[in-house]
């Protein structure tokens, strides 16, 4: 049902945990499964890094949450926020289709950490 | 320590016992003919499913002519349900149900609903059981039909049908006449014991594959002299209650299914109970905020329905099933969608908590160590998918900081 | 000569395939999850149907989404008749079918019926065929549903299936888009060529149980685009179209059975044609007063049905029993009733003639060797019951004085 | 589905055939089925001295013709009008219950032949 990827962040999920310091902090939630994620972000000179990650959701959230930490370190503020749930989707190798939200959940929270309009 | 494969998911479905499958072979390949034939090939058919039948029937304590034959539970909720209500809709059109009752039960309602009929849907509490008052208070002379599950697919909990039977027989005798009562025995049988007569139930469905049968094979037990219409039309099988060719085979499957669940009923019970039992109480001890789901004492010895606070039970379900050991969130039937179970919903869990729970169910082929290896594995799970949360890190800091 | 087992009824049920068999056996034992359920037990299941859905497919010409996994040809047919009924009712209550469809047809038109649709039962004539122009004068804009079977079960006749299909393309485009084809092709699969595409049908019904599969299990194939309203109520299985658990064996089977019967097409029609005809042609050489019924060219290659004048099929039939050789009078459906079949009457044999008919029905595994014991009893058997018959007394006493 | 009995006459079925100088003939036939029977006795002294049968008709009409023969074979005339379907039923062990009126059929040939009204 999902991909070798997301059962692999699930089992091994990244950069867990709020962040000391952080500069920027991001929250999102689907009003509908009721998940939420919160992101943590240490930016400096205009690049994320380092990031971090809470959520209380359903493995792909979690996973979602897990590779986008990934990606967005070492990354431009600049280029992360040109980030979509695509990106996400496509990290993960594929999402079961009713799942697809919650590769949105992630992006929200990215976009809420750097204050833009989701 | 090497990956084992453990299934605690039998209520969603079992195992065929080896037996079961023995007793079905011949049918595919040398006994293979229709029952409706009369030559040797048709007769031989026709023997095999009026002896399943007799199993059947023995195991409910029912008579032959009153076990009918469907593809399943779903098929025998619907026939059943329809059936009553096509047959006496004349006399009223009002249905009592609950609402933890499986889909087979509550899409059926729906359909009648939008076809006029009025149904009420008792609740169940925070032990997941419907209380009597409530259904005398529902019951006016409209009411045509009441059908309560035996005992829930995702709690267990086990409902007064024997007290629901009795009261049916007054209001009868006090002039209801038309007053019919169905149960849905999915889950109980080869757990406890299931007894028609003791019940005093009209209608009673069961399906194979919840108690080591195949899957595709169903009865619908009528009571003598209890009218329904059928609902598929064609050839003059099973008493013209339901036409196609029997499934000889399958039938002949259900038969020996029902025959063991009968004769094996209290060993399993027992052990089932001594199984779930071990694990609630190992659960408790080691890992912490943990509730039950629904009523502890009337409830099937072969599940338990845990919540685990601040965590998701699909995370805990996959993870689980990553280290090998099957279990459900909520009910297999509803599995895949992102809203919580109706039945938790209706014993008063949130949103965010019904989400975070998961079923536990045994079966006779389980042993204590499967259960070893789950509380071995679990609070790890938990502990990670929590580490994870948003409320139990606050939570815990909390606790820290006292 | 010892006792031969001999089977001959192969339109009422075949053998399963022992290669059938094999590919269902896993799903009893091992792979026995619930194709609802998210863990591996559960995706297994799901992967095996999905699998088999394609192997259906493939035998139609049609996509896997086309496909409906239902518990046999009766459900499928109820299933498209009623299903096209009540989700498009409100365009017109009016059906055309013929007078010798199965059980599973007539009797679900005769409940529409009850419920104030009109249905026209087209006649056959002496070959049981219907003819295009008696369906084009039937056809009018009240017109929702033309069900027609593929093959006759009793005859073996082919019905013009293209040419409806072509007929109803041409009054969709005249504006008559809710009109709706459905064939019943229960008897056809293994036999001949089946391609939904080029017979222009929009829905079709099979079982495996006719084509060395299981018996439970069928396939209401529905076009993509084309509505029906589910019959079943209940969990969201095969694309919500039939709620209940999926039973994974038999739908393995049916999958394999499809494959089989795929593959090996020319080879098992060109067997069973050689078999029928060398029995037709020697049965006419050597025993006097037999007619064949219906159309001598478009029928099936499995099955003759024959008429021998002045005795009655049962004693035939039983007698044949008596032998070891397994054949029908009339359908297995019908058997036991005293009425000679509704196929028969409508190709317009007298009540008389009418009962002094047999099917021979043959399957992959007959041989040459059986139809020489065929040849060997049936002369015999025939001769005793003439012997014992008024009118064949008098025409023989006639002859004889002639 | 038959008993032994009806069996084992549908193969060897007894007195077949009109008999020479016949003193008696019965008919009957059943509208339902079809089915059709014609009995001939020979009657000396009272008694029934032998007794054939032809039928066109399903495997009981069959056994039950055949039966009847030996049953009334040296039967006097009076006993052979007290005979009933129940007597055939019985002589052939069982009939299955839809197949009870054929036994009427033999019963009925018999009581034409004896100018019974049936
Ligand atoms: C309580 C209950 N009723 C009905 C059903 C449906 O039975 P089936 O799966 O045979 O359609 C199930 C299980 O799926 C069940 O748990
Ligand atoms: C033409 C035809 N349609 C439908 C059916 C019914 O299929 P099933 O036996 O699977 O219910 C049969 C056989 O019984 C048949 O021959
Ligand atoms: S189900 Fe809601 S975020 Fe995944
Ligand atoms: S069926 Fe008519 S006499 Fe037997």
């Amino acid at each position: 049902m999902y991909s070798a990827k997301v059962l692999e962040h699930l089992e091994n999920p990244r950069n867990v945990g709020e962040i000391e310091n952080a500069s920027a902090i991001g929250k999102s939630t689907n009003p509908v499964c009721g998940d939420m994620l919160q992101l943590y972000l240490r930016l400096r000179d205009g690049r994320i890094e380092s990031a971090g990650f809470l959520v209380q959701g359903c493995p792909p959230s979690i996973a979602a949450g897990s590779v986008l930490t990934e990606l967005v370190t070492g990354m431009s503020v600049e280029d992360a926020g040109r980030m979509a749930p695509r990106d996400i989707t496509t990290a993960l190798e594929s999402l079961p289709r009713n799942k697809e939200h919650c590769s949105v959940l992630a992006i929200d929270a990215l976009r809420d950490a750097l204050k833009l309009t989701p | 320590m090497a990956m084992r494969k453990i299934y605690l998911d039998n209520s969603a479905t079992t195992r065929v016992d080896d037996e079961v499958v023995g007793e079905m072979l011949p049918f595919f390949t040398e006994q293979f003919g229709n029952a409706s034939s009369t030559h040797q090939w048709g007769q031989q058919a026709k023997q095999a499913i009026e002896e399943a039948r007799n199993q059947v029937a023995r195991l409910l304590n029912g008579t032959p002519n009153e076990i009918t034959f469907v593809s399943g539970g779903t098929e025998a909720d619907n026939l059943a349900i329809v059936g009553i209500a096509e047959a006496h809709g004349d006399k009223g059109r009002h249905i009592i149900t609950s609402r933890i009752e499986h889909p087979a039960v509550l899409a059926t309602c729906a359909h009648l609903e939008k076809e006029g009929w009025k149904v009420t849907y008792l609740p169940v509490y925070g032990e997941g059981i419907v209380r009597l008052d409530d259904l005398r208070k529902a019951m006016t002379d409209e009411t045509v039909l009441i059908t309560i599950m035996h005992s829930n697919n995702e709690l267990g909990t086990l409902q007064p049908i024997r007290e629901i039977g009795e009261l049916v027989r007054e209001q009868r005798e006090a002039g209801r006449r038309h007053l019919y009562f169905h149960t849905d025995a999915v889950q109980s049988i080869g757990k406890v014991d299931v007894d028609v007569r003791e019940l005093g139930v009209d209608l009673l469905s069961l399906t194979a594959h919840k108690f080591h049968g195949p899957k595709g094979i169903g009865v619908l037990y009528v009571r003598r002299g209890v009218r329904i219409s059928p609902q598929t039309y064609g050839g003059h099988h099973e008493r013209d209650r339901r036409a196609g060719t029997e499934s000889v085979p399958l039938i002949a499957g259900i038969g020996k299914a029902a025959e063991l669940a009968r004769l094996h009923l209290a060993e399993r019970s027992g052990h089932l109970r001594n199984l779930r039992d071990y694990l609630e109480q190992e659960l408790f001890r080691i890992i912490p905020d943990i509730t039950r789901n629904g009523d502890a004492e009337r409830r099937l010895p072969s599940i338990a329905n845990l919540n685990f606070d601040h965590v998701e039970g699909e995370g805990l379900q996959i993870s689980l099933d990553l280290k090998g050991v099957a279990v459900s969130t909520g009910s297999a039937c509803s599995s895949g969608s992102t809203e919580p179970s109706h039945v938790l919903v209706a014993i008063g869990l949130s949103q965010d908590t019904g989400h975070g729970s998961l079923r536990f169910s045994f079966g006779k082929d389980n042993t204590r160590e499967d259960v070893d290896y789950v509380l071995e594995t679990l609070p790890a799970i938990v502990g990670k998918l929590r580490s994870l949360s948003p409320r139990a890190v606050k939570k815990s800091k909390l606790e820290a900081g006292a």
